[in-house]
């Protein structure tokens, strides 16, 4: 089985790099960092900007010098969508490519689905993406935020006087894990904020649902109640169809304002906006957040995604989980060069306590114990060129609580992270 | 500021008419999200109309209607405008204006309000106006203090079918809230009113939804009809011919938008032969390539064809990427048409089911009424005696393909306006399609109609009660179980079987 | 892959090196687990990613092979047998996660506050209880569906697509959250099977001679399937059902028990698959697998028993170094073999090489 | 199971009851219905009473009635379209008739019967189009025609026995292809392709057999020698052949109905129905 690597200018030759031992053939060593993202079947929309971004923090790592006078060197698989083939190829880069470090996965399936196999190798993961907590690995470290990092400040948002002062919440989700989670974790939050179950409404519909026409004539039903939030953990495709139907049978933002934690400048860029403006979106990131350090990263990723004729290249955004890789992929560096190796272990004892000064606007930390990023959670206005108007954010970066204290058991969970949970 | 200042202020503002416009918009911008907040709630109450101009522009998201600058209001403040800008249109001359500034206010009309509605009320003339400000004011009238105000609103609201109308009266009827026994009974009974009225309006919805649903099934399974009835290959790439419809619109948008800014409105009119030919040529391309060494191989037909298909997706991805694209309503497809207060038809669904039928009826002329729908009948019942009679079969059989290829990439440009425009588009629809040709009939149209129609409306009923997952599975259970029945489908010719 | 070539070679006193190669071959199958036991570092330690690599591949084979009789023997064209695979799986899956949760509830059930196990859910802490369900379940499904679907009559693409509406509808409902089977996410992190570390390299190669041992048992079952009267009753059903109706044979009972069977080695297969990739989840039930495992049966040449085993090993060899070399072209190439080989290669690789074979 | 040779039964004793060994067994019952069990006392081996079919309005067959006597070879003639095809779905359960009484000996009702019943019941049909199952050789065509238990079980465990070989072998020798036993079926040409239909159906020793256009096709030899086979089959079963080659039929038939627009227009010797004026009508035109 031989890999590719996407062999750029600064790689000279292939070699192999394993931990402690190495031997260079002709040239300089190189450190190999896997990306382990899906570049076809369903996934490839969300997680190919993903690879593309690595691919780019890398190069500029290597322009700085890369690390600990070592340049890496990406190796890229595809795993196609396929969740077995995650574990698979997740074992072929830790065993055959022996790579310092893999960046990847997107859905929560394709992470349960390799996480056995880096707990079994003792491997070293970078997860970017918004999830719905309940786990906690040594050998993970997690980008994206934790529910309590934007699910329930988008709800505070909602029950302020600015957000509408909402009364009744009607939760609709894809039906998969993470908005089961999350919705699990508001009900309980909006239990303790005095909201009775009858004024909360969860429904599911599935994968690729596109007939959207019984729930919104529901939230119509529902909404007539009082003054209604829409929390969407509507996933991927499905969005489209909803928030038209939800335009076209005359609710407007105004009446019934949706917040979804699915919906990004990325998949805007595939939506006729005009349907979604005035709805809202919870991250920790956006595109239009105006600071130097996020200018130069936008600036950066369109001329990256010019010069390498990425498709829509003319219309290249940036968002949270890219946002989330690249910062993910500089505190690894950083750590590797306070460690001075890239030895697993050490890796991960350097990265607690890590800072960055991520294009969010924020220093971003790396928690002590908690495997997961101390982030900021900012709530963005859709608006008609497919950005977000930020309309409200929290004024320091909060801790992430992967055991979220809503959930029943949690409490008993150690805050520190621990193989097999 | 303090509330009386303000309050000052404010009057010295109305004493100066002139004046007022301008600095309202500079007061207006300077304030906080709170003071604005506040500021269009006392502008609701106390409706100036020199104020007009500022808040149709704030809706606009505007300071002034020649200033380009964006605004950003948040979704509250945007409530108030709007509900402002109602209070405000009350004062117009046009009674249609009116109207709908008292129908915008019975959804948002605030307590302070009253005095002004009240006013209003009693000077209106136009009978339609007059009656919306009752309802208007009913809303607000439930909490007065006379008793008698209170039973009069309650009889009022027992008129319409507004949702709204019901959490009103229920919340009335709590305990404890209304102590009047009279107004308890009205209330009563105007909630058994309100709630008949709601149902009819939900039964109404629901089979509204299941005749769009159908017809999406139809325009989806239509173009498999004909090549599937009629030719009898395994079309597992129609899905893609729907895909290729909703693309060439998607490319139409652009190329209207960038040579023909003006006609943009009507571009899905302009997609509708451009779709149908992409998607026809690329059929019978196809047709004269692969699937004429297949026929009577139906099995191979379906994986060849499957094969094709992903082909298909691969190259869309290719050149289009796998970002789904975007494909704008026009704003005669956007909306739709209030009917009752709790009943509303989107434009598109509408658009689309008149269109799916009249694509049934053109499908139908077509074989019925022209002479190649004849040579396709002819070649359909005996391919060699057809041959004999001078019907060039393989022609024939290329427009057949063509045809219902080109059909499809008509349904193409109807899927396009109401869901996503991506490389997957037609995977979503193959097995329902199917699904309804097996249903109806092989090669019967009117079959094709009732198992779409029918399909559609049982899993719309289905949906509410049991989920849109069990009903879908339900349904596929009803079909099986159905075809041990009828095994031919709903509408097939008996006949002596070949073999 | 040894059985089929013996096969051809018995049928057509054939040369002798095709015997050879399938010696060979179960030889290496045979010694592949016990070089993985090696230490590693070794160099002819072979690697728990090659052995679960070949695994998968071994029971996609079985799958073939379950779907060639079917289809190329009684010419039934299933685009469902995805279904019975992820039902055998997730019954061994079952078994996995009761093993790895100890007494308590599931992860994902605590997860989504299940209080209780659910009643399909009972005895699945038992491996024998367990194994009862990887035949029960798939073999019950398939009776139920073949007995309407034959009872009516439904044959040739009816079949074809009333199965894959089967498979749609089985992986809807195992995407529901509330059906209890881990909804989209699946199972996952497996810990032991039988008390046994599932990652332990020694676990592997025994999983890894079962998945050899079903394989070859099947080929063995095909064969005598095959050159008994029942196999050539089946040949006639699919040439000219009509002709063996009227000759008193009832096609029901046929179709049946060869599609029962069938899925049964479908979810012997799952079963196996499960423990060596350490995942089972609704997608393996998605239409796309099902017909995917047509083209293997049909590249490799779909009435012969080698076939499908020739065609699964080709096609999953060139998935995965065409994913890694040229992800972008991976579809266009399966999409090109689907053409081709109903085009031009009717009989698919093994007719292609007896053609060669007989000049 | 070798069949038991009848004696050969000549026109003049149809009507006499044939009674024989087999007539205890419920000709209703399970498993295998033996050809000679089946209740002929009234002589006839069908009857066909008033049989009505009608697609979609269009009446295919219409009040049609028809006796076959034991032993006795029908033939059947007429037009296209005139519900010979119809007729012969109808006996073998392959249509259901609209309305009307059908049976099998006196005591079988056909219209209750599935088509594998009629089958095992002992009816064949050799089909229009040759039927053969291509992909077997000749031999295993014939070996899977053979009376025998035909559940899936048996089929599983099945050997073939001597005598069953040489019962193979015999027919075989009858339809002249014993020099193509191992021969694929598919690789036959059209006439030979014919005789092993034939052969299966002897195979079946059913005790009605149903022959669709049996010579089209054949060389003149072989429609010599197929009229030669037939004759002889006649008397120890009995035959319905429907045929278009008049020359054929009146080398054949000594009992000839011509059936017309779904009824049965006349009836009687070859001559007798070619003097009908109607039939010459209907074949000729006005």
């Amino acid at each position: 089985m031989k890999r590719r690597s996407l062999i750029k200018a600064f790689t000279l030759s292939a070699s192999i790099a394993a931990m402690g031992l190495s031997w260079s053939i002709q040239a300089a060593e190189t450190i190999k960092v896997g990306i382990l993202h899906s570049l076809s079947g369903t996934m490839a929309i969300s997680e190919t900007s993903l690879k593309d971004m690595a691919l780019m923090t890398i190069e500029q790592i290597n322009a700085k010098g890369g690390v600990n006078g070592k340049l890496l060197e990406p190796v890229v698989v595809d795993p196609a969508s396929n969740w077995p083939l995650f574990a698979e190829k997740g074992r072929q880069l830790l065993t055959q490519d022996k790579v310092a470090v893999v960046f990847g996965c997107w859905t929560s399936v394709s992470r349960k689905s390799v996480l056995p196999v880096f707990e079994e190798l003792n491997g070293l993961l970078f997860y970017p993406v918004q999830y719905e907590g309940e786990e906690m690995s040594p050998n993970v470290f997690y980008t994206g935020a934790a529910p309590n990092q934007q699910a329930i400040p988008a709800v505070e948002y909602l029950m302020s006087e600015d957000g509408g002062a909402a009364k009744r919440y009607f939760l609709l989700g894809t039906d998969y894990v993470y908005p089961r989670t999350t919705n699990k974790i508001l009900r309980a939050f909006l239990h303790s904020k005095g909201v009775a179950d009858k004024d909360i409404e969860e429904v599911y519909t599935p994968f690729g649902h596109s007939d959207y026409q019984t729930i919104v004539a529901n939230i119509k039903k529902f909404s007539a109640g009082g003054k209604t939030a829409v929390i969407s953990t509507v996933n991927g495709d499905s969005n489209v169809p909803f928030y038209k139907e939800l335009a076209n049978q005359g609710l407007k933002a105004t009446d019934v304002p949706v917040v979804a934690f699915s919906v990004g400048e990325e998949e805007l860029r595939g939506i006729d906006t005009k349907p979604l403006v005035g709805h809202l979106a919870a991250w920790n990131y956006f595109e239009s957040v105006d600071n130097p350090v996020n200018s130069q990263f936008v600036a950066d990723w369109k001329a990256y995604a010019k010069a390498k004729n990425l498709p829509g290249a003319d219309k290249a955004v940036t968002n949270d989980p890219m946002e989330a890789t690249y910062v993910g992929i500089h505190m690894w560096a950083q750590a590797a060069e306070k460690a001075k190796s890239t030895d697993v272990d050490k890796v991960r004892e350097a990265l607690a306590g890590q800072t960055f000064k991520a294009p969010s606007g924020y220093t971003l930390t790396m928690d002590k114990t908690n495997h997961h990023l101390h982030k900021p959670v900012m709530i963005g206005e859709i608006q008609d060129d497919g950005q977000f108007n930020v309309v409200w954010e929290t004024e320091q970066p909060l801790r992430a609580q992967p055991w979220s204290p809503f959930i029943p058991g949690n409490d008993k969970r150690p805050d520190y992270a621990v193989k097999g949970n | 500021m303090p509330k009386a200042l303000q309050r000052l202020f404010l009057g010295l503002l109305l004493l100066l008419p002139l004046a007022a416009q301008a600095a309202d918009a500079d007061y207006f911008i300077a304030a906080k999200a709170n003071e604005q907040a506040r500021l269009l709630q006392d502008w609701a109450a106390q409706p100036d109309p020199a104020r007009l101009e500022l808040l149709s522009s704030l809706q606009q998201g505007r300071i002034a209607p020649d200033d380009t600058r964006n605004l950003r209001l948040n979704n509250r403040l945007r409530g108030l405008v709007d509900n402002a800008l109602a209070s405000h249109q009350l004062l117009s001359a046009d009674a249609e204006v009116r109207l709908a500034a008292a129908q915008q206010l019975q959804k948002s009309a605030q307590p302070a309000q009253v005095a002004f509605l009240d006013r209003r009320f009693a000077s209106e003339a136009d009978a339609a106006v007059h009656a919306a400000l009752g309802l208007a004011l009913a809303n607000l009238q439930l909490v007065d203090s006379d008793p008698a105000v209170r039973l009069a609103a309650v009889r009022l609201l027992g008129e319409t079918g507004d949702p709204m109308a019901r959490t009103r009266l229920q919340a009335l009827l709590e305990p404890g809230v209304e102590s009047n026994a009279g107004v308890r009974t009205a209330a009563e009974t105007s909630l058994a009113q309100v709630k008949r009225k709601l149902l009819f309006g939900e039964l109404l919805g629901q089979a509204f939804s299941g005749l769009s649903l159908g017809s999406i099934l139809l325009l989806a399974a239509l173009g498999l009809a004909i090549t599937f009835g009629l030719l009898g290959v395994i079309n597992m790439a129609h899905g893609e011919m729907l895909m290729l419809g909703a693309y060439a619109t998607y490319v139409v948008q652009i190329l209207v938008q960038r040579y023909a800014p003006g006609a943009i409105e009507f571009y899905p009119l302009i997609a509708l032969p451009v779709a149908f030919a992409v998607s026809a040529g690329v059929g019978m391309l196809l047709e004269r390539t692969v699937i004429r060494h297949l026929y009577g191989r139906p099995l191979e037909t379906l994986l060849a064809t499957w094969g094709i298909s992903l082909i298909l997706i691969q190259a869309i991805r290719l050149l289009f990427g796998a970002q789904n694209v975007e494909v704008a309503n026009p704003a005669w497809l956007s909306g739709g048409l209030q009917v009752l207060p709790n009943l509303v038809l989107p434009y598109s669904r509408l658009v689309i089911i008149a269109f799916a039928l009249f694509v049934v009826l053109l499908t139908w002329l077509l074989l019925n009424r022209t002479r190649l729908g004849l040579n396709v009948r002819a070649v359909t019942q005996n391919r060699n005696m057809a041959a004999c009679c001078g019907v060039p079969t393989g022609r024939v059989d290329m427009l057949a393909f063509g045809l219902g290829s080109g059909i499809a990439g008509l349904g193409g440009v109807a899927l396009s306006q109401i869901g996503n425009v991506g490389p997957d588009l037609g995977q979503s629809y193959i097995i329902d399609s199917f699904l309804v040709v097996v249903l109806g009939g092989v090669g019967q149209l009117a079959g094709s109609l009732w198992a779409a129609f029918g399909l559609g409306i049982a899993n719309k009923l289905l949906e509410p009660q049991i989920g849109a997952v069990l009903g879908k599975i339900l349904i596929l259970a009803l079909i099986i179980l159905f075809i041990q029945k009828r095994p031919q489908g709903l509408f097939a010719l008996k006949g002596r079987v070949i073999d | 892959m040894n059985q089929p070539l013996l096969v051809t070679a018995s049928q057509k006193a054939g040369p002798r090196w095709t015997l050879a190669i399938g010696a060979v071959v179960l030889l290496v199958l045979l010694a592949l687990p016990l070089l993985s036991l090696l230490p590693a570092g070794h160099s002819l330690q072979v690697s728990a990613y090659t052995l679960t690599l070949v695994g998968k591949i071994l029971c996609y084979a079985i799958v073939a092979l379950a779907l060639d009789l079917v289809w190329g023997y009684a010419g039934l064209l299933s685009l469902g047998h995805g279904l019975f695979f992820a039902i055998g799986g997730y019954a061994m899956g079952m078994y996995l996660m009761r093993e790895a949760s100890g007494d308590g509830l599931p992860a994902f059930m605590t997860f989504l506050s299940w209080s209780e196990l659910p009643w399909y859910w009972v005895g699945t802490q038992h491996f024998a209880w367990a194994l009862c369900l990887v035949v029960l379940a798939p073999g019950l499904l398939a009776l139920v569906f073949g007995f309407f679907a034959f009872r009516s009559r439904i044959k040739g693409v009816y079949f074809s697509i009333m199965t894959q509406a089967l498979t749609f509808a089985g992986m809807l409902l195992f995407f529901r959250n509330e059906t209890g089977f881990g909804g989209n996410n699946g199972f996952t992190h497996f810990r032991s099977i039988l008390g046994f570390e599932i990652t332990a390299q020694s676990t592997r190669a025994v999983l890894f001679l079962l998945t050899v041992a079903l394989l070859v048992a099947s080929l063995y079952l095909g064969w005598r399937l095959a050159r008994s009267k029942f196999g050539r009753v089946l040949t006639a059903l699919r040439d000219a059902e009509n002709r063996l109706m009227f000759c008193g044979y009832d096609p029901r009972g046929f179709k049946l028990f060869v599609w029962v069977l069938s899925a049964v080695l479908c979810g012997l297969a799952g079963a196996l698959y499960v423990p060596q990739v350490g995942i089972i989840n609704p997608s393996e039930m998605s239409p796309t697998n099902s017909i995917e495992a047509a083209v293997w049966v049909a590249l490799g040449g779909r009435g012969t028993l080698i076939g499908p085993l020739l065609g699964a090993g080709l096609v999953n060899g060139m998935k995965s170094w065409f994913t890694v070399a040229f992800p972008e072209y991976w579809l266009f190439c399966l999409g090109a073999l689907f053409i081709l080989v109903t085009l031009y290669l009717p009989r698919g690789v093994v007719g292609l090489l007896k053609k060669r074979g007989e000049q | 199971m070798r069949a038991i040779p009848l004696p050969p039964v000549h026109p003049e004793f149809m009507l006499e009851p044939i009674l024989d060994a087999g007539s205890g067994r419920d000709a209703i019952g399970l498993g295998q219905r033996r050809g000679e069990g089946l209740d002929v006392r009234h002589g006839t081996v069908l009857t066909l009473e008033d049989i009505n079919v009608s697609f979609d309005g269009f009446k295919a067959l219409n009040s049609l009635n028809l006796y076959i006597g034991v032993g006795e070879l029908r033939c059947i003639i007429g037009p296209n379209g005139a519900g010979k095809t119809t007729l012969m779905d109808v006996i073998t359960g392959k249509t259901r008739p609209t309305s009307g009484k059908a049976w099998f000996g006196d005591t079988l009702d056909l219209t209750r019967m599935s088509e594998v019943q009629i089958a095992q019941a002992g009816i064949g049909r050799k089909f229009q189009k040759p039927t053969v199952f291509e992909a077997l050789s000749v031999f295993e065509n014939l070996e899977l025609a053979q009376k025998a238990d035909k559940s899936v079980l048996a089929s599983l465990v099945a050997r073939l026995s001597g005598e069953q070989r040489d019962r193979i072998d015999e027919i075989l020798q009858t339809i002249r292809l014993s020099g193509s036993a191992q021969r694929q079926a598919g690789l036959l040409s059209h006439g030979q392709k014919q005789f092993l239909e034939i052969g299966m159906l002897l195979m079946q020793d059913p005790q009605l057999l149903l022959l669709d256009e049996p010579v089209a096709g054949m060389t003149d030899a072989e429609t010599e020698f197929t009229a030669e086979l037939f004759k002889s089959l006649a008397g120890k079963h009995s035959l319905m052949v429907v045929e278009h080659d008049m020359g054929f039929v009146g080398s054949i038939a000594d009992h000839v109905t011509v059936l017309h627009q779904g009824g049965v227009l006349a009836e009687g010797s070859l001559e007798q129905v070619q003097a009908d004026d109607r039939v010459i009508e209907v074949y000729l035109g006005r």
